[in-house]
């Protein structure tokens, strides 16, 4: 009853979906149409369940005292003051349940919920992910080495891809004359991501197409179990 | 030798300081190297330039603030250029954030551009979950995906969306994507099953997982690739912006990242003779 | 009032990015800070845009103003309410049925779509005639595609030996594999590159001032 | 001479029809492949033409107007409230340079197809793949032995428990930073079971930090199970596998500061990575440390391949877990895959020869745009 009905679930969703694939008349093609739409839906709930169960976790690890529990009240404040803040007052498009008066709008120069975003999120946000300019720089000096053949022409490739791919590239060999066209860098750049790079990256693609084809095919027969929890 | 074992010993704070150096001091004084346009992002351009004025064109924000520098430059290039040659843009987000991403860019050009109407020559449909299954539905029923725009406000009330049932009377479909659900989505359903051309804005990390869809089939038409990509846009469109004022940054911090593999490489063979490191393969 | 508010806001985030930078010295407690209050904004974003764009247009709006047309969403909202189950351990079970719905979904359209795009697609794409041209980097080029794919997919088959020409054919396509992860790679640089650049022009422009922003 | 006549005359009448089929055309009919409610309207009008509108009757008197268009268009898609079986007139009236008006009637029916025709080679290919895996999965389980080649990379496992025993030092393995409803994850998993069970015999130390609460209870049972094979069940201590955090940057310090503390002899990041894959290759590199990698993300594969002694790359890191594990499901999939990848670079190979001589048979079949 706990397994074996989402099983069967799974298997007719998963197979009318792909059969109304190749059937386009009633039933198939309008029964997968409507299942998508409830997807949607369903999808929602998903998402206000992932954020419910961060305040979960979060409380949980406050109660427990876990290790640096005081931060997560932070994390806990944040989020409640956004949801807050949404409800009441709404988003730049969204009226909240409360009227915004000019007076306030005035005030922020906008609602206070895009107030936020813009001037905390958005900074902490960009800033979180350009930390990894500098890890990127310190890596690449000290662990990129051409240990092997391998590892030279990843190395050869990415110096080439990234004087090719600025400006600098096209300044370096900007003098080179039109009948060597191929050796000015931005060419050189194009020529190894247009060719070497896509033969690869298709292999890849191919592989791992094969792959998602597979595990897709175990979910819908019922042999892959895994998103059901436990073995 | 001892010169060489200090090149594999450098401090990583010496490190971040000269990245840090290398990005600010060209952002305050430019040097002004020459861009060039590449293919990929030409055919993005011609796309659009070929499209009848009036046509309706989907760009959908899926993107969030922590890529902004790559992507937001694209954005408003494009809406520059819709604009300009009096395209229609519908917008959607497969990423929450890219409501206000794309609330952003309007604000920013719209200013320039006074007789462009909320309703009729944009709209904003806001932002829907589900990825690529919710892209197939909107390519079979767009209205009851899309009930209202991102305010709230029935889709029948504006002029942009009449008739507009699924793809076919969109002209095409650009995303302007950061990852997952994104490009390789939208390329899946409105290209390769519902035959509408589509073309991409993505993340530098992104792009040569992409590159494979620009063939002769055209699942993807074009594709801007980061920053660089949306430097030649802004040279297409002739509307220098943020993305051409870094490129010289961009120069000069990739140097520093190659002199910095070099020193440790030339450093690496001149000290490996002395201490054999065990060969695991 | 707004400008002087518009000011603080600038303050308040170059004060945020120097809390996040200062990872860069150490984990501290400024960085859990700043990493928290990420972490508790964006979760109340996702709740609030998750709310007004999809659960109040798609399903409570029209469920409430047209019930005779939509009281089939009903369906949907009560799988939803299972998945919310989750949050309770002791009937957490119930919220299979829904994930039953998305997961069967999900793995029946990959199914198809990775079939045609990633498959199908790069097959036919790779079907070229290099000698259709006249210009010889394009000659080359393709021949390297052709090859490069061919034996990059022989370099994922698991099912023989990588040894003689098999092993040999497999060992060109690593080859081509690591060019691929060599261009991955200068590009990931540039991508990380262009957030510092946002960043600073951010520091630079919009809080110092030194730059036009 | 009478010849001549009749050769003339026929020139002209031949000039006649074809300047006239040049000129325009207009015609509607079922839009295939759908399931109905809509009639696909197309023309061929040359440029000079303008105010062109296309009207829509059920009875041949009564037009109402439903769209305005132009030449260049081509197309016109009529999905507004079609009924299927009903008949549809349509009429194109426009205007020419000379400012004379013109009309084209036509007419279609609308209907749902059985069968989409565009499909016949993405369903020939989803059964062929279809039919392969669940053949290898079901002869897989019925006990009949697949051979799958030895990862390479596997080689080194034991080498490097090997070399820590000698230095008496630990090893680390990290698991990746996603929870169990990831593959890669489970993948990552099932190579710690065979790690650990070499530690368990060679008694060495191994720490597995995680960041998800799932992936702990799991790991540690994992762990568990391997020394109970090696014979050894007094030897597991439960603490080896921990939580830290479920942060990703916060994870990573985490880990950074273990590996710079213990300094183990051996690393092993098997499992999904995002952005923090460089700052752990780094640091383990930096150590010393013997490293192997794996992850299916393509965007991290390149960072592994620069710091790593070994990375499992793609695919291989699932076809070592299915090496590893010996699991049906896992061998038959990837066996069926195999099969897949055969059928590729064959019809790759027959395409290219094919279009090389000219012949788009074979290409023209398989893209259905």
């Amino acid at each position: 009853m706990r397994r074996q009905i989402p099983m069967i679930i799974t298997f007719f969703v998963g197979a009318l979906i792909i059969v109304s694939e190749f059937i386009p008349h009633r039933p198939f093609g309008n029964l997968s149409t409507s299942l998508e739409g409830w997807f949607l839906i369903i999808s929602g709930f998903a998402i206000i369940l992932g954020q419910l169960s961060l305040f979960k976790v979060n409380i949980i690890k406050i109660h427990r005292k876990a290790p640096n529990w005081p931060y997560f009240i932070i994390a806990l404040v944040s989020f409640s003051i956004m949801v807050i803040c949404g409800i009441l007052w709404g988003t730049q498009q969204q009226p909240g349940l409360l009227h915004t008066s000019d007076k306030m709008l005035n005030f922020f120069g906008m609602k206070p919920f895009d107030y936020i975003f813009k001037y905390m999120f958005e900074n902490l946000s960009a800033t979180m992910f350009s930390l990894l300019a500098f890890f990127m720089a310190s890596a690449s000096y000290r662990a990129f080495r051409a240990r092997s053949p391998e590892s030279t022409l990843l190395l050869i490739a990415a110096v080439l891809v990234m004087l090719g791919r600025t400006t600098i590239g096209s300044t370096l060999t900007g003098w080179i004359p039109e009948s060597l066209g191929f050796l000015h860098l931005p060419n050189i750049a194009s020529f190894i991501m247009k060719y070497p790079n896509t033969a690869g990256q298709r292999a890849i693609m191919i592989c791992a197409g094969l792959g998602v084809i597979g595990s897709s095919l175990r979910i819908i027969l019922g042999i892959e179990r895994s998103y059901l929890g436990g073995k | 030798m001892k010169i060489f074992e200090k090149f594999l010993h450098i401090d990583r704070r010496i490190i971040f300081l000269l990245i840090l150096l290398g990005v600010a001091i060209p952002l305050i004084w430019t040097l002004g190297f020459n861009l060039e346009v590449t293919e990929n992002v030409q055919s993005v351009y011609d796309l659009l330039q070929n499209l009848e004025p009036g046509t309706r064109i989907l760009i959908s924000f899926d993107y969030d603030p922590s890529t902004k520098p790559e992507i937001q430059p694209m954005a408003i290039s494009l809406m520059q250029q819709a604009f300009t040659l009096r395209l229609r843009i519908i917008a959607t987000a497969l990423w929450p954030m890219g409501v206000q991403m794309c609330n952003e860019a309007y604000e920013t050009v719209s200013a320039e551009y006074p007789d462009v109407k909320y309703g009729i020559d944009f709209i904003n449909l806001g932002y829907k979950s589900g990825g690529m299954v919710t892209i197939n539905h909107m390519a079979k029923d767009f209205r009851s995906t899309f009930p209202a725009d991102a305010g709230g406000n029935p889709i029948d009330e504006f002029p942009i969306m009449k008739g507009i049932k699924n793809f076919d009377k969109i002209g095409c479909m650009i995303s302007l994507s950061a990852g997952d659900p994104g490009l390789k989505q939208w390329v899946m359903i409105v290209h390769d099953t519902f035959g509408k051309p589509v073309a991409g804005g993505t993340t530098a990390v992104q792009a040569p997982t992409m590159l494979p869809y620009v063939n002769e089939q055209q699942q993807l038409v074009g594709l801007l690739g980061g920053l660089k990509g949306a430097a030649e846009y802004e040279l297409l469109i002739n509307k220098p912006g943020f993305a051409t004022k870094g490129m010289d940054a961009q120069s000069v911090a990739h140097l520093i990242i190659i002199l910095f593999i070099l020193i440790g490489n030339i450093g690496y063979f001149a000290t490996r003779k002395q201490k054999p490191k065990l060969e695991a393969k | 009032m707004a400008i002087l508010m518009d000011r603080i806001g600038i303050w308040i985030g170059a004060f945020l990015t120097f809390a996040i930078f200062s990872f860069l010295y150490k984990d501290n407690p400024f960085y859990k800070i700043a990493e928290q209050i990420f972490i508790g904004i964006s979760a109340g974003y996702w709740f609030i845009y998750t709310i007004y764009n999809i659960l109040m247009p798609n399903l409570f709006i029209p469920v409430t103003t047209d019930f005779t047309h939509n009281f089939i969403l009903l369906i949907p909202a009560f799988l939803g309410i299972l998945m919310l189950c989750r949050l309770i351990p002791t009937i957490d079970w119930v919220s299979r049925y829904a994930l039953a719905v998305v997961v069967g979904t999900t793995a029946g359209l990959f199914f198809k779509r990775y079939l045609q795009s990633d498959v199908l697609n790069q097959l036919t794409a790779t079907m070229l005639n290099p000698f259709a041209s006249s210009n010889a980097a394009q000659i080359i080029g393709e021949l390297i595609l052709i090859i490069g794919t061919i034996t990059g997919i022989v370099y994922f088959f698991f099912s023989k030996k990588h040894e003689g020409a098999f092993g040999t054919t497999a060992r060109v396509g690593i080859y081509f594999l690591m060019i691929s992860f060599g261009a991955a790679f200068g590009y990931t640089v540039m991508a990380r590159i262009s957030l510092l650049i946002g960043r600073l022009n951010f520091l630079l422009g919009d809080w110092l001032g030194i730059i036009k922003p | 001479m009478k010849n001549l006549v009749f050769y003339v005359f026929l020139s002209i009448l031949l000039m006649n029809v074809s300047l006239f089929a040049q000129d325009i055309s207009f015609t509607a009919k079922d839009n295939p492949n759908d399931d109905g409610g809509a009639i696909i309207l197309e023309w061929d009008v040359p440029l000079t033409y303008n105010e062109m509108v296309i009207t829509r009757s059920t009875d041949n008197e009564n037009f109402i107007e439903i769209a305005v268009v132009t030449p260049l268009l081509k197309t016109y898609i009529d999905d507004e409230n079609i009924e299927d079986g009903q008949g549809y007139f349509y009429r194109l009236s426009l205007v020419d340079a000379d400012g004379e008006k013109q009309s084209f009637e036509t007419n279609a029916l609308s209907s749902a197809e059985w069968f989409n025709t565009d499909k016949i080679s993405l369903l020939i290919m989803a059964v062929l793949l279809g039919t392969a895996i669940t053949y290898y999965i079901f002869s897989a389980r019925k006990g009949k032995r697949l051979y799958i080649r030895k990862i390479s990379g596997l080689d080194t496992i034991e080498e490097a428990v090997g070399r820590a025993t000698e230095m008496g030092k630990p090893l680390l393995f990290v698991p990746g930073i996603m929870d169990l409803d990831d593959m890669q994850t489970i993948a990552g998993l099932n190579i710690l079971g065979h790690l650990a069970q070499k530690v368990a015999q060679y008694d060495s130390t191994i720490h597995v930090p995680v960041c998800r609460s799932m992936v702990l209870s799991t790991a540690k049972e994992i762990v568990k199970e391997s020394y109970l094979r090696a014979g050894r069940p007094d030897a597991f201590r439960p603490d080896s596998v921990f939580y830290l955090t479920d942060d990703q940057f916060g994870y990573v310090a985490g880990v950074d500061g273990i590996i710079l503390r213990e300094k183990p002899a051996a690393t092993f990041y098997l499992g999904a990575f995002y952005a923090e894959s460089l700052i752990l290759a780094e640091t383990g590199f930096e150590s010393g440390a013997i490293q192997i990698a794996g992850t299916a993300m393509p965007t991290q594969i390149p960072f592994f391949v620069a710091a790593c002694d070994y990375t499992l790359i793609g695919e291989e890191l699932f076809a070592a877990s299915a090496y590893l594990s010996n699991e049906p499901n896992q061998l038959g999939s990837l066996k069926g895959q195999d099969v897949g990848k055969a059928i590729i670079i064959i019809t790759l190979l027959v395409g290219v020869i094919l279009e090389m001589c000219g012949v788009h048979f074979l290409k023209d079949f398989l893209a259905t745009h």
